[in-house]
């Protein structure tokens, strides 16, 4: 239990290091454009990824830098990503909200509220027919819930006993808007089961919580059970994006939530010593942030390669 | 060998379904109805459930799945059962079917085929009769094919499957019952090209879909005046062929544009403006275009038909471009 | 009651000849484009509409000729919209899918499935705010459940406890898709139960079942207890629209259900002489029919007539 | 006075929740969060949750909402955040909005202000950089407007909330930070008519929002080089006021125009193709046009700036049409 501690530790820290270090960079205009941060939510990334295997497929959203580190993305790619550098896993291309990865099975990176969804049941659909045994999860926030695509995809995903796995990241805010202001039912989990959906809710912040359900979650996906829907309660510690001024939940609030942080509830619960981890992880985000500041951009003729696979003659 | 423009999009799935194992098609009634449009009827025996797959009225829900099905390996064919539905799917369309190739700096690509009915002219009313294939042609990372002949209708589609990025096809409704002969071995077609359906050296009628058979009536209306049209199907509507057509209003030096999309804004605008950036100083006269009037298209016979581009229309656009100006 | 019972018996027989002679209508060419059908569901319409009152708005589907008529849509300017006259409930630029009459708040007449639902919310929030004490009542069917809209509208609906009435018409059927092969939950009104909206199955089929809950919940809603959902059961005994062959349903299941007929039933429970019922409905269909033929034309150069409101020069 | 863009809008709002009652705002964090652009703040505080009503993300259902309480007598201005989620309510914008006068054989006018922030060039990447001006003014029954100024911004709202018809402002969202002058009683405009922003006689430049300014950088630009380009603002991009343009173009006889959106199917394709149908043979040259590549727009700074219209490309285009060609 302990290793497994650490090790959870280890992918926390490094996640809320380098998105703190995203934060100074997109002060000192390093990083551009809108840059959502997962501090508080690390739990989630760091407890699920590892229930994956390699085949398993990865949709992810906007805030998805934890999601991306804890799938295997090097540090580099994603902090090159984000200056806008040919070394970034979307070649630069992408930025903070469109990480993506073939080779890791993660397919982005999605900047429209449930825009992803769809495609996660895509992806568990030839999963189906291929007689491939693998899970796609698919990570959504509490926001999504109200779009269309949501009820569609849930839809389809029961209809049809799509594998896969709706990760529901419920912060109770949607940008400025909370949960019980958007969703007649607030019990995000019900909704699910109104699609005959297995749902549960799940403490967000308990790193080990997250891994006992989704390990079951993924179990009984890969054993052809259907979709399963997990709402993982938690909260955002800073503001939607950098450019929110926070106007609609109270200071009060989010120290209350503070309290609950999930690194220093893990370091407690198990009495581990944060040092070495974050000293390790200061090494790695200065190699990222070296290795991107060092990056080349791409090339401004590449502007128009790969708007499609055929080359138009122009 | 006669044939309908039905049967040859059936023969054409058929054909699909049987070569290439990874191939579905996905839509609303698709299955058990036998499609919309009857094009998919008899699939579902042929293939079963799994191949031929109903789906619910979810447009982007099971668009979006194509396209996810597309980047897991397989290669679906979706049928959006018209083009006024995919209204409800142009965000999939869009943000990711089209973007997500690029956008992740070349990794992912979407092998996806959407079909769709498109046009009017059957008394269907304003929500069921739209053309909206200039929004889509507007779009870089798609390409946007529509049929107008039966040999088309049976060779566009195997085409579209083997390119690597996402093809829309649109079927102008009204074709369906079109007849035409296709040959025994007809098959696949290529979807880079424009053709000159009917040659001719007074003036060039670009077109494309449902406004062919119109423009070739025109055409022929012309031809007893004397006229010598030169009807061009653009087939390709992105990315478009324009050496083709800008090679046709070099030599006949007029041009009108026929289009059933609104006036403005239409794909029409876009021929013409690429044609006079390519053959500006060669032409005699102004590019003219004959498109849909701009009001949603109403119920009535007689209103429906006075909105949409008529012969009439075209050989009138004609004979004020061949009639001197002053 | 049997007052009402004949009252009923008489809307639904206005109802039933009216569509059957749009049936022939259609097969001689004098009524064009998509023509749906509602044989089979009239019990619905004739036991809702006379629950509503005049202030109150109605939204309705492309399968709305008993709506329009129940809700007092001359069979005059109905006939005359699908022969495509200037006479027609809308000028005969809608035709069968789309009656409107704004005098009688009857927004429609909408085609695209689950597009009406929406409008229906809006028309509901300007009642709420303008203090006037509607309902919207707005008809769906089972196979708009599955799309985005619906889902949206409900949510919103309930969040903002809307004074609309959704009145689910589940003949079993969208088109030629089974509900069970298009929703993963066949219990529609569990559905609306998952948005926290009160929600109820009815028999469709008994016009005094229907009467009996349209009338509560319509109290409900006026008395701003938030939205309802009504799932009504029934079956439409037609074929989906003139062009279907009705691969997908078996004879043998239509007719268990034509056993089922709301008009032999309501008859039959009441001990009812339909005949002079059916020389007044003869009639009036008569000389719909007549007013219909003789109407004229909306002129061709008022083609761009109403575009917008403002003219635009051309 | 000097003010913002943004002051200039927020003003514009007051103005009409506190003239009119049956006016509200309703979008996704208008309220509480005070905007995505922070073009509301204060609102909510001001007018209450009633009438600034934050909505859940459900583009479809509360853009659908809108217009149906305008169809029940209120006058909702809906902010759709920005033209990219708008994808997910284009059926209700269309089908219902656009269409529902016409079909109803003029019984049902939709008095609603759909406002929504367009544009690139805050590295926003692909998905949240779209200009798809030219998809609604495409569509018959809407009017679409884009103020470029702050007079504008400051009096286009209230214009369009006296508009019986659906109008929707884009407001590109580089503008939002730009200042200006306004008359202190600055009030409504109308949004009918194009404006010259810089008078000019050698070329004319036709634009509209995000690009005025890049439009009048590159007519101050040519100056210096002795060409003197006139600026025209085209503000409302359906119904187009062809004949302000026209005027310029009969005057200077070269015109390029100037469009954020990707080129084949721009906006611009529509204007040039006006020019030549009305102004064909006045011309000394072929029209020309800026746009956007043909490219989702991309997040790195250079790409995004390569893919974008921009001074030195206009000026580029101007010299080549000023010079003699062949
Ligand atoms: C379709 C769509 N509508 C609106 C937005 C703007 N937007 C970006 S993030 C966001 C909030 C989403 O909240 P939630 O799903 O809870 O995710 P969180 O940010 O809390 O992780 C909004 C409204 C968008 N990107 N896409
Ligand atoms: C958005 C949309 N998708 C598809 C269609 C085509 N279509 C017309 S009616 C229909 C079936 C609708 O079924 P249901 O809601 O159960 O109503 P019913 O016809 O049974 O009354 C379909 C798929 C449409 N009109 N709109
Ligand atoms: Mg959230
Ligand atoms: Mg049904």
């Amino acid at each position: 239990m302990s290793a497994a501690a650490r090790e959870y530790l280890r992918q926390m820290l490094r996640i809320r290091r380098f998105e703190e270090r995203c934060a100074e960079l997109y002060s000192a205009g390093k990083i551009r454009g809108f840059l959502h941060l997962y501090i508080g939510e690390e739990a989630i990334a760091a407890g699920t990824l590892p229930c994956l295997g390699p085949g398993d497929a990865v949709v992810s959203t906007y805030r998805e830098h934890g999601h991306a580190l804890a799938r295997g993305l090097s540090m580099r790619s994603v902090m090159a990503e984000m200056f806008g550098k040919v070394t970034g896993c979307s070649r630069g291309r992408g930025g903070s909200m469109h990480l993506f990865d073939a080779s890791r099975r993660f397919y982005g990176g999605n900047a429209i509220v449930a825009g992803g969804l769809p495609l996660a049941a895509g992806l568990g659909l030839a999963d189906q027919l291929l007689g491939r045994k693998n899970v796609t999860a698919c990570f959504l926030g509490d926001g999504s819930v109200a779009e269309g695509e949501f009820h569609e995809t849930l839809n389809l995903a029961a209809l049809w006993k799509l594998p896969v796995l709706f990760l529901c990241e419920n912060n109770r805010y949607a940008m400025g808007t909370a949960l019980e202001r958007a969703q007649s039912e607030t019990n995000l989990s019900k909704k699910a089961a109104a699609y005959r959906i297995h749902s549960e809710q799940v403490d967000g912040m308990d790193v080990f919580a997250v891994a006992e359900a989704v390990t079951r979650a993924v179990a009984a996906v890969r054993a052809a059970e259907g979709p399963w829907f997990l709402e993982l309660l938690t909260y955002r510690f800073r503001a939607h994006s950098m450019f929110d001024p926070e106007l609609y939940r109270s200071k009060a609030e989010v120290q209350e939530w503070l309290k609950r942080d999930p690194i220093p509830a893990l370091i407690a619960a198990y009495g581990l010593d944060p040092a070495p981890f974050e000293a390790e992880v200061k090494a790695e985000v200065d190699d990222a942030v070296a290795f991107a500041d060092a990056s080349a951009l791409e090339p401004v003729d590449e502007l128009l390669w790969r708007v499609t696979m055929r080359e138009v003659p122009r | 060998m006669k044939t309908t423009f039905r049967a040859a999009l059936r023969e054409a799935h058929r054909e699909a379904l049987l070569k290439d194992p990874r191939v579905l098609l996905m839509g609303e009634d698709v299955g058990r109805y036998g499609g919309a449009y009857a094009v998919s009827k008899g699939l579902l025996e042929e293939f079963g459930p799994e191949r031929v797959r109903d789906t619910p009225l979810s447009e982007s829900g099971f668009v979006g799945a194509g396209i996810g099905a597309a980047l897991g390996g397989l290669r679906p064919i979706v049928e959006v059962m018209t083009v006024n539905f995919s209204l409800l799917c142009a965000d999939q369309i869009l943000n990711n079917a089209a973007t997500l190739l690029h956008m992740s700096g070349g990794q992912l690509n979407v092998p996806v085929v959407i079909r769709m009915a498109t046009g009017a002219g059957r008394q269907l009313a304003a929500q069921h009769s739209r053309s909206l294939e200039n929004w889509y042609a507007h779009v870089p990372g798609l390409r946007v094919v529509e049929p107008a002949t039966v040999e088309d209708a049976r060779g566009m589609l195997w085409t579209a499957l083997q390119d690597p990025d996402p093809v829309l096809i649109f079927e102008n409704a009204l074709l369906y019952n079109l007849e035409g002969e296709l040959a025994p071995d007809a098959g696949p077609v290529d979807l880079d090209t424009a053709r000159v359906r009917r040659p001719g050296k007074d003036v060039t009628l670009i077109t494309y879909g449902g406004c062919l058979p119109r423009a070739l009536e025109a055409a022929g209306q012309l031809a007893t005046r004397g006229v010598e049209a030169e009807v061009i199907d653009l087939r390709t509507l992105r990315p478009l062929d324009e050496k083709t057509f800008l090679q046709s209003v070099r030599k006949t030096k007029r041009v009108v544009v026929i289009d059933e999309g609104w006036r403005s804004g239409s794909l029409a605008a876009e021929v013409i403006t690429r044609i006079v950036e390519g053959a500006f100083y060669e032409l005699d006269a102004p590019p003219a275009r004959v498109c849909s009037e701009e009001v949603p298209i109403p119920y009535a016979r007689e209103q429906e038909q006075a909105a949409l581009p008529q012969p009439a229309k075209i050989v009138a656009a004609v004979e004020a471009l061949v009639s001197p100006h002053g």
